[in-house]
Order: C-alpha cells, then structure tokens, then sequence
C-alpha cells in the first residue's frame, strides 16, 4: 500500500502506467460514447410529454452529475497535495478544473437549449440550474487562479487552498440555494426531475453516465501527461523521450 | 525587548492597520460613499417606481454592500505585499492565524461595521419599511463580517500575482453567494414582519465558520503568495 | 430506430434544431477537450527536443572552436 | 571550512539546488554559518543570490532541491524596505509586523538617531528620500536581538557615510557572537575576515 | 532610428497595451466573469420570478456594465506609474493626446467591447425580450467607450496617490451617470417597441464630446500625477 | 565654471530654489551644462539629489522656484526602471513610451547583448533578477540618440563589472559631444574630468 502510494508520487511511473491505461480506456470510451448517443438519438421513443427534445437527456445529465462529482475529486486531490504534499496530487487537481469546468459548461448549455422547447425559454432562475452556475464559476476560479501563478508548483497549492475552501462552502452553497428557491415564490415552471423514468431510456443513460465517467478519467489522465511533461521537462526521463519521439 | 505576546502583537497589528486607514480618511469614507452613489443608481438605472424600490430594497442594499466589501478586499494585503512588509509578517515569530485575524478584523471595520451602521440612512432612502431596520444592520454586521473573512482568503491567494486585478472577485463572489441569500432573507422575512431571527442565527454560525477556518487558509494562501 | 427518414431525423419534429445543437456543442467540447491535452504534450516533448538539438549544436561549436 | 573554535552553527544548508528559467543557478550547495562569521555571496547579476537569500530565510519553499536548517532566530532585510510610507519612522518601527519585540520609545530614537534618522522621526515616510527610506529598515538592525542577519544588498542607496557606519556596525554584531550573510555588489572595506560565498564552489575562507 | 510619427506610436502603444493584456488572458475574461456573476447575484438577491427581472434587466445589465467597466479603469495608468513607465511617457517627444487615447482605447477594446459582444447572453438569462438585444449591444458599444474615456480621467487624476483605491470611483460615477440614463434608456425604449435611435444617438454625442476632451483633462491629469 | 572651448550649452538652470518638508534643499542654484561634461551631484541621503534632477528633467513643476532650460532632447532614468515584467527585455525596447525612435531589432538586441543580457531577450522580465531588471533599462543608453542624460544612481543593482563597462559608455558619450548629469553615491572611477555639482556651492570645475 505505501509503495503504491510511493509510486503514485513518482512522475515517470505515473506516466507510463497513465499511457497504458489509456491504451485501451480511452478507445473504450469513446465507443461507450458512440453507442450511447446513437442509442439515445436513433433508438429509443420520444418522450410522450416533451417529445423529441428529451433526448437531450443523454448528454446533459451524465455531463451534470460527472461535473459535480468532479468537484470532490478535485477537492480530495487538493487535500492530499496539502498534507501530503504530494506533487502528483497537485497535477492530478490541476488536470480536473478544466475537464469540470467544459462539462459543467456542456450541462448549463445543454439544459438551456433543452429548456427552450420544453419551458418556452432558455433559462430560468431555479435552485438546481443556480447552484450549478454557481459550480461553474468555481471551477473557473480555480483554473484561472492557476493561470495566473507564474509557478506552477506555487499555482498548484493555492489552487488545493481554494479548492478546499471550496468544498467547505459547497455544502452550504447547495442548501442556501435550495431555500433561496423555497424561500421566494417559485418560478412558474416546475423541472421535471421527479418523473420515473422508463427503464428503455433508463440503460442508455446509464450507459452515457458510465461513458462520462470513463471520459472524464481518460481526460484526466491526459491532462494529467501533459502537466507531468511541463513540470518535469528538465529531467533526464523526459529528455529521453523527447530524444525518443522526435 | 522580549517578543510581545500573540495577542499584544495582534492588537498591535490592528492598530497599526486602523491608523493607516485613518492615515487617508478618504479611504474610510469612500465605501460609505460607493454605497450611497450605487444605491442612487439603482432609481436611475432601474427606474423610479417607489414600489418596486421598496419591495427590492432588502436585496439592493445586500448586494450593494457585497461589492463593497469585495471591491476593499483586495487591499487587504497589497500594500503590505507591495512593500516587503508581509515577507517580515512571514517571518516573524508570531502565529500567523491571529496576525491574519487583525487585518481582516480592521477591514471589517472600516467597511462592514461602517457601512452596517450608516445603512439605514440609505435603507430609508429606498423606502424600506422602518420595522426592518434593526434586521438590516445586525444581518450586515454579522455578514459583512464573513464578507471580509472570505475575501481575505481571495486577497491572500491573488496578492502575490503582477497583475490579479479583478480575479479575487471570481474566487470569492461565488463563496459570498451564500451570505448574500441569507441576509437578504432576514431583511426580507422582517419586511413581511416575520422573525429574522432564524436567517441572522444561521449567518451568526457561518460567521463561527468562517472565523475558525478562513485564518487557516489565508495563512496558507500567504506562505504560497509571496513565493509565486 | 424510430425514425422513419433521414428527414425526419433531421427535423425530429421541430426539435431538431435543440437535439442537434445540443449534441453538436457536446461534440465539440469533448473533441476540443481531446485535442488540447495531447497537443500540449506533444507540443512540449518537441520543445525538449529542440532545446537538445540546440545543445548539442552548442557544443559541437565548442569543441570545434 | 569552518572557524578554529567549535563555535554554534547558526543554520545549516543541505545539498541545496536549484534551477530557474532553465538555468541551474547553483548545485549541491553544502554548508554551515557558525557564530562570528561575516560571509558575502558572490555573484554577478543574476547567480541568484537572491534566491539563495531567500531559500535561506525560509520564504522560497518551492523549486529547490536540499535542506536548510536555522537554529537561531534571524532577521532578513530584502531588496523591499517593508516601510510604510504612511507612518512615520517612529512608528514603522514600534508597530513593526516582524513582531520581534516590544521597544521603548527611547530605544527606537536611538536607533533611528544613528542611522542619521535624527529629526526625522516624525515626518510620514513616503516623504524621505531613497536612502532615508532604506535608512528607516537599517535601523531594525540596531534593535534586533535575532544572532542570525540575511541581508540582500543592504547598501543600496545609502551614501558613503552611511555605508561606513553599516560596516561597523555588522562587525560589531559579528564579534558580539552574531553571524552575517550578505549580498552586495560593493567590496566591504573591514578587518574583520569576509567569508565568501560562492554559487560554484560553496563557502571559501 | 528616426522618432516614429505621432499615429506609428499610437499604434505601437496600443498593440503595447494590448499584449500585456492577451500575456494575462485571465485579464481579459475576468470583466466578463465579474459581469456574470454579478447577474447571478441580482437573481439572488431579488428573488427568481422573471417576470420582475425581466423588467429590471435593462437597467442591471447597464448597472453591471457600468461597475465592470468602472472597477478596471483604475489600472490604466496604475501599473506603468508603479514601474515608472509613465514618467517616460510623459517626458516623451510625442503628443500626449494621442498616447492616452491609445491606453484608453485598449482599455476599451478589453473591457467595454468584449462586454458588448457577450452580453446578449446575459441579457437571455435575465430574460430581456429579444427584440432589446440590438439597442442594448449598440449602446453598451458606445456607452462603454465614454465610460473608458472618462473613467481614464479618473484613473489619470488619482494614480499619483498611494491608496487611490476606490476614490476613483467617487470621482468617476457622477458623470457615469448620464451615460447610465440614456443607455438603460435605449434599451427600455427597444423593450417596449418604441424607437432606441435618439437615445443612441445622444450616447453617439456624448461619445464624440468625450474623445475631444477627456484626452486633454486626462493629459493634464497625469502630469499633475507624476508631480505628487 | 566652462569648459575652454565655448561649447554648447545643453541645459541652463537659473537660481533654482527647493524647500521640501520644511527644509531649504538648495537655494539660487545656477548652472549650464555643456556638451562634453560629465556632472555628477554629490549629497548625502536626503540632500536633494533626486528632487534636483527631477526639477531638470521637467517632471517636478510645482513647489519650486527658479527656471530650467533644456536645449537638447533628453534621456531620463530615474529611481524606477520603467520595464514591463510581463514584456521581454527585446519587447521593452522596441515598445517603449518614451517614443524616442524605432529601432530596428538588430539595433535592440546589440545593445541587449552590450548590458550583459545575451540569450535573456525573450525571457518575460519579471524572470529577470534585480540588477538585470536595471539593465533592460540601462540598454536604452545604447539606443538613445540624445545628447543629455540625466541618470538618477544608474549604477544601483548593477554589479563590477557591469559598473565599468558603464562608466566606459558615459565617457564616450561625453567625448563624442553628449553631456550627463548623474547621481552616485560611488565615485566615478575614470580618467575623463568629472564636474561635481554641489547642491550648495554649484557646479565646481
Ligand atoms: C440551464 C439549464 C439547466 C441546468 C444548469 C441543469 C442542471 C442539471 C443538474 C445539475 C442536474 C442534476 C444531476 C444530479 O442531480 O445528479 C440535472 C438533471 C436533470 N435535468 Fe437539468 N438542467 C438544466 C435544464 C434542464 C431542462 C430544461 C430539463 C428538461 C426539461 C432538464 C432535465 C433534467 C433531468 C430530467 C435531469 C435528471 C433527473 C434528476 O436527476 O433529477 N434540465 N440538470
Ligand atoms: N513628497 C515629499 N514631501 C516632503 N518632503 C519630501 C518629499 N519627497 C522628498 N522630500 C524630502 O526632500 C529631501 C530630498 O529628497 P531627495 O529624494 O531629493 O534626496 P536624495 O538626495 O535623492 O537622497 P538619496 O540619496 O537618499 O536618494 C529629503 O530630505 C526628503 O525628506
Ligand atoms: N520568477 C522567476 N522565474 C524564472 N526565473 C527567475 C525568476 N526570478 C529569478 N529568475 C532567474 O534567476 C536568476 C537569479 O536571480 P536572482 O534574483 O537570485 O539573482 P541575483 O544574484 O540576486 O542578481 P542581482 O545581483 O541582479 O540581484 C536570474 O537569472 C533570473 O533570470
Ligand atoms: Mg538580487
Ligand atoms: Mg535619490
């Protein structure tokens, strides 16, 4: 266990077991995600309330519950680059921002374009699509506070910092929202979140979910690379791949 | 010649940010002022129906003073961090959690309690009715207080960076949504005339938050800075 | 399948536009999402590569000097 | 390497390294700063002395390699003057954010009298000149009771005058048990021994 | 070696101005993050129901536009008298003029126009009627441009002192405010169908009044600075 | 107080007074610099070297008395260097707001390479170290075509070597027909006669 850990520290290692692992992660991906959204799209029935627009479904649920999940992987990432002081804990957090910032991204866009056949416009003010605006700006944060640091390994501890204030907050954040919508008089338009769900477009969504989570590792790990090749491109392993490669 | 206490340093600290601000007056009385000339563009921006003003005050007034407070936080260490001094807070042998403490506490200050205290001018001006009041400037005495704990984490982590300008706004202003619902629901609850008391208890427990943990991350976020 | 013609999995009756645009701009993000991480590393391994290159040539007009 | 005389080690450097910007800056940097030593980093512009500095005191913590150790409190004067120039020098002294140490008022004119400071201890800093900005740090040096100095180019600005006073005074800090490490472009005109430290070669008697 | 013609320098400043801001692009995007969280506080802080937003959306997205460009205009000459730069400028062959007009432009084109062009979306969320869109793009397009011609005014009056801070905005707001009318007005007007022209137009005259002497008051301004 | 040959006057300054903080600085200063002279103004930390300068450069025009004429354009470099750290050094001078002339890139990085900064022309600057910083700026005195400069402690940071190379520009510029008037608190170290500028007595031969 501890030499696991020991290794998980050593960038080279972690590179060349990232690079196997995505040898056969991603392309399985990417066809869990062929599949999925040709299912979603050519082989299920329309939605007999929303009719054809539901089968956003497939793209904007996985993307919103994958974002959100992302935010604890980034935050436990911090957490361990702070008390370990495990500089691959930092990459790791690093390669997360952005990865949950475009999916978080991807879900707001999605459910607004959603939201226009359904509600009649593209965005309402409610507690869920608030709080995950509120998500996506917390993400933005700490990308662009990562940006900002000249030195990346100074970059990557504020960013832990931030992060775990951040999760402190995310609680407090999802259920001060939640009473801010109790709290005024809702809006007119109710989401259908509640709706049990038939289970011939329940597998392809989880099938789509799956694939997000596999998409958002795969992404991780190749951000994660390249990060690792940055921060170690002085070092003999890096040169001789470059030797290598070129 | 022995090294004063934590607390005698922390009070000393204090001090010595409270003259600086009462150094330039104008520093202290420019928040007063942004409030009062924002609360005037409202009516003009949004138009003057005294109903709508009125039914909007509560939330006006909390958002008005949230830039406020977000606007002064990035000063809370620039000058020090500009000249050499937070390196010499860094270093000294003080535990860094109070000293922290005793810049957001004069922050605090010279905006939050301020601005608390003259707000029910500017609550009147926008017709709130007057049995709100009291719930107005408690919730901004003890919100304004989380404000300036929040920002001071932002400050910390941008203050080392050339040109941080607007980004400690992208940082905080998300962490400062929560502050902003609830003290707006506790002017809001007394308007209606229902207790306040609830929304000021659940700010009063973010404050205790916020007090425990917010010092443990800017200190971090200070060691990083004055690194970057 | 549902659909019955091509056209009609265009217009998707009147949804079309929404379920294409949403898979259009997901698309889009997740190749963009894709491209950028493999381009950085790329893009930094010929860097390396350079400034190897760049050595050497360095000292081979050392030692010829 | 070191002085006849088993005398305390005030810090400790480890192997230290480090690279910036591409450069390595210095490798494998070992030694020891012993009480009574007064020692000089050598290097042109931009050998990162600096950076040495500062890895000494404990501020860089990130990018270099190796361990450094202090086993006595320590003062270090940056490049930065950390004067407010809002307060006064009076002021800027006894409400100092080292929180080092609580000083009399007396003890303060002192040391501002002799850093040339006399007269000036109640006009706001921000009006001094360039050398009397500097001056008003200079004189934390008169009241520290920390054995251990770094101070990065404490010449800077100060006229010759000035330069002469800061020497005897280091000397007097150096014989009293104290330790030194500096930087400064400037040849330090003493009797005492000048340790060297070089980037390359580490520290030379 | 030749001194470059006044309009080769002019050019030479902006595209100066404009790599140090594309060297930070977290410069350049964080107006635009400021302006959409501070859409989300208003939501926030007011209450959902669209209906109350929608109408108020004119002016918050002008109120917006307004704080966004007005928190910024502080660092158009901030960092080039930190570093000295400004003294060179003004020891420079070149006529003043047109040297501001480039930093103020640049500062513009950052700010103001990116804003212009994003801010359909917000106003989408807010929920203002579609057919406002245009009047508001065009007026926020000339709005913005008067608020960075004189916010530079301010910026050029207060860099000289340490802790300018926010005096800046004391100086600045009262003569944002009749750009503030007339843009909310445009964009009001288009909401209800009736014609943005002459508010627009008005803004257009304001603009042009601005380019002629805001140069000169912030020429004035700034050597009155590097005097302090 | 000339020169024997009747050259040309570069810079007339006629009874310059200054109190600052209550102090009298200099009173009823005049002077003529001519093509040719190197002045360099001698005081203390505090005497009114940066303040007489800023007077000469026209950047001070309030609060003093008397009336400065320059007859030639100008190159100032004050305490503050004036370099962008988010600009390279070769972006700094091709950029820079002094707008004195366009300078082909050749130009620019010869005089980069003159002040020690080969190889460092595309590093950001705010990666440079203290003295290198200083001399991006310093570069400018390669470039400039003006026949008066006024350098406020241009050898600040700067370390031996890049001090006698320095010096070494300054006289050959004064030979080909140029002047400077700078401040130092080191003696200039040359064969060539340097004028002092005593803030009370004026310009001694
Ligand atoms: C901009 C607008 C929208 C945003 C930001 C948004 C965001 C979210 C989020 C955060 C989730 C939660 C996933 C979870 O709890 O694990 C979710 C789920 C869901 N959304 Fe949206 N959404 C938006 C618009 C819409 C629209 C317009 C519809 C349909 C009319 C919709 C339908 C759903 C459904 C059916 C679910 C899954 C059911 C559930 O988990 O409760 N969303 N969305
Ligand atoms: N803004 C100000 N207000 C009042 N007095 C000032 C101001 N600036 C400078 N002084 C005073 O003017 C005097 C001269 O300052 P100046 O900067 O010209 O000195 P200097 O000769 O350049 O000194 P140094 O060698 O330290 O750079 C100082 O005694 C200072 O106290
Ligand atoms: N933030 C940074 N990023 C990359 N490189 C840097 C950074 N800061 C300094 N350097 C590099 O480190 C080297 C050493 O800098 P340092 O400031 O330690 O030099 P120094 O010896 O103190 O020089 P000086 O005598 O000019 O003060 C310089 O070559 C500089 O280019
Ligand atoms: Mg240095
Ligand atoms: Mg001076």
């Amino acid at each position: 266990m501890w030499t696991f850990f020991h290794k998980l520290g050593s960038p080279p290692w972690l590179y060349g077991i990232s690079g196997s692992i995505l040898r056969y992660l991603l392309p399985l991906t990417l066809l869990a995600l062929a599949v999925g959204m040709t299912w979603g799209i050519f082989f299920t029935d329309p939605d007999f309330r929303q009719g054809n627009s539901y089968r956003i479904i497939y793209i904007h649920v996985p993307a919103a519950v994958v974002a959100l999940a992302g935010y604890y992987v980034m935050a436990i990432a911090g957490g361990v680059s702070l008390i370990w002081k495990m500089k691959m804990a930092d990459v790791a957090m690093r390669a997360c921002a952005p990865i949950g910032a475009a999916l978080t991204f991807v879900a707001l866009v999605t459910g607004a374009i959603w939201g226009k056949p359904t509600w009649g416009t593209w965005w309402v003010w409610d507690a869920r699509i608030t709080s995950m605006l509120i998500l996506f700006f917390l993400y933005l944060g700490v990308v662009a506070l990562y940006e900002a640091y000249d030195n990346k390994e100074a970059a990557g501890k504020a960013c832990a910092v931030l992060s775990l204030v951040g999760t402190v907050n995310i609680p407090i954040i999802y259920k001060s929202v939640d009473w801010w919508y109790s709290l005024h008089q809702p809006a007119s338009i109710k989401f259908t979140g509640e709706s049990s769900i038939d289970p011939s477009m329940l597998y392809p969504l989880l099938l789509m979910i799956a694939a997000f989570y596999a998409l958002f590792t795969c992404l991780m790990l190749m951000n994660m690379r390249a990060e690792i090749l940055e921060r170690e491109s002085r070092t003999k392993w890096v040169r001789k791949l470059a030797e290598e490669g070129s | 010649m022995s090294a004063p206490g934590a607390l005698a340093f922390c009070g000393r600290l204090l001090r010595r940010q409270l003259v600086l601000a009462v150094r330039r007056p104008i520093e202290i009385v420019n928040p007063l002022l942004f409030f009062a000339m924002v609360v005037a563009l409202f009516p003009l921006g949004l138009g003057p129906a005294p109903d709508a003003l009125a039914e909007f005050a509560p939330g006006m007034l909390w958002i008005i003073a949230l830039l406020s407070s977000l606007l002064t936080s990035d000063t809370v260490f620039r000058s020090d961090f500009d000249d050499g001094s937070l390196e010499q807070l860094l270093l000294s042998p003080q535990p860094l959690y109070f000293s922290v403490l005793a810049y957001v506490g004069a922050h605090w200050l010279i905006t939050g309690v301020l601005l608390a205290l003259v707000s029910p001018v500017f609550a009147l001006m926008l017709g709130l009715p007057g049995q709100a009041i009291v719930a107005l400037v408690i919730s901004l005495l003890l919100g304004t207080a989380v404000l300036s704990l929040v920002g001071g984490i932002g400050a910390a982590l941008t203050v080392g960076l050339k040109r941080g300008g607007m980004l400690i706004s992208l940082l905080i202003l998300p962490l400062y949504m929560p502050v902003l619902i609830f003290g707006s629901a506790a002017v809001q609850a007394a308007v209606i005339g229902a207790p306040a008391g609830p929304y000021l208890a659940i700010l009063g427990a973010m404050l205790s938050l916020a007090i425990a943990l917010a010092p443990v991350a800017m200190s971090a976020g200070l060691r990083i800075s004055i690194d970057a | 399948m549902y659909f019955d013609n091509f056209a009609h999995v265009l217009h998707m009756d009147g949804h079309g536009v929404y379920v294409w645009a949403a898979y259009g701009i997901t698309l889009a993000v997740i190749v963009l999402m894709l491209v950028l991480p493999r381009r950085r590393a790329k893009q930094q391994l010929r860097q390396v590569a350079g400034e190897l290159r760049r050595q050497q040539a360095t000292q081979k007009l050392k030692e010829e000097r | 390497m070191t002085d006849a005389a088993p005398s305390a080690p005030l810090l400790t450097a480890e192997s230290l390294s480090l690279e910036r910007g591409g450069r390595q800056l210095f490798r494998d940097l070992s030694f020891v700063i012993e009480a009574g030593q007064l020692v000089q980093i050598e290097g042109a512009n931009g050998a990162g002395k600096t950076s040495l500095l500062r890895i000494l005191a404990g501020l860089s913590r990130y990018g270099f390699e190796g361990e450094v150790t202090r086993h006595a409190p320590m003062l270090y004067l940056g490049h930065q003057s950390g004067v407010k120039g809002m307060l006064t020098p009076r002021e800027n002294l006894a409400w100092h954010v080292s929180g080092e140490g609580t000083f009399s008022r007396g003890a303060i004119d002192e040391a501002l009298e002799k850093v040339g400071l006399f007269g000036y201890e109640d006009v706001p800093s921000n009006a001094l000149s360039a050398g009397q900005h500097r001056r008003v740090n200079l004189a934390r040096l008169y009241l520290s009771t920390s054995p251990l100095w770094l101070l990065d180019e404490p010449f800077t600005a100060i006229d010759v005058g000035g330069v002469a006073e800061l020497e005897a005074l280091k000397v007097a800090h150096v014989k009293s048990g104290g330790a030194i490490v500096l930087t400064s472009h400037q040849a330090l005109n003493t009797d005492h021994p000048v340790h060297r430290l070089s980037l390359t070669e580490g520290l030379l008697v």
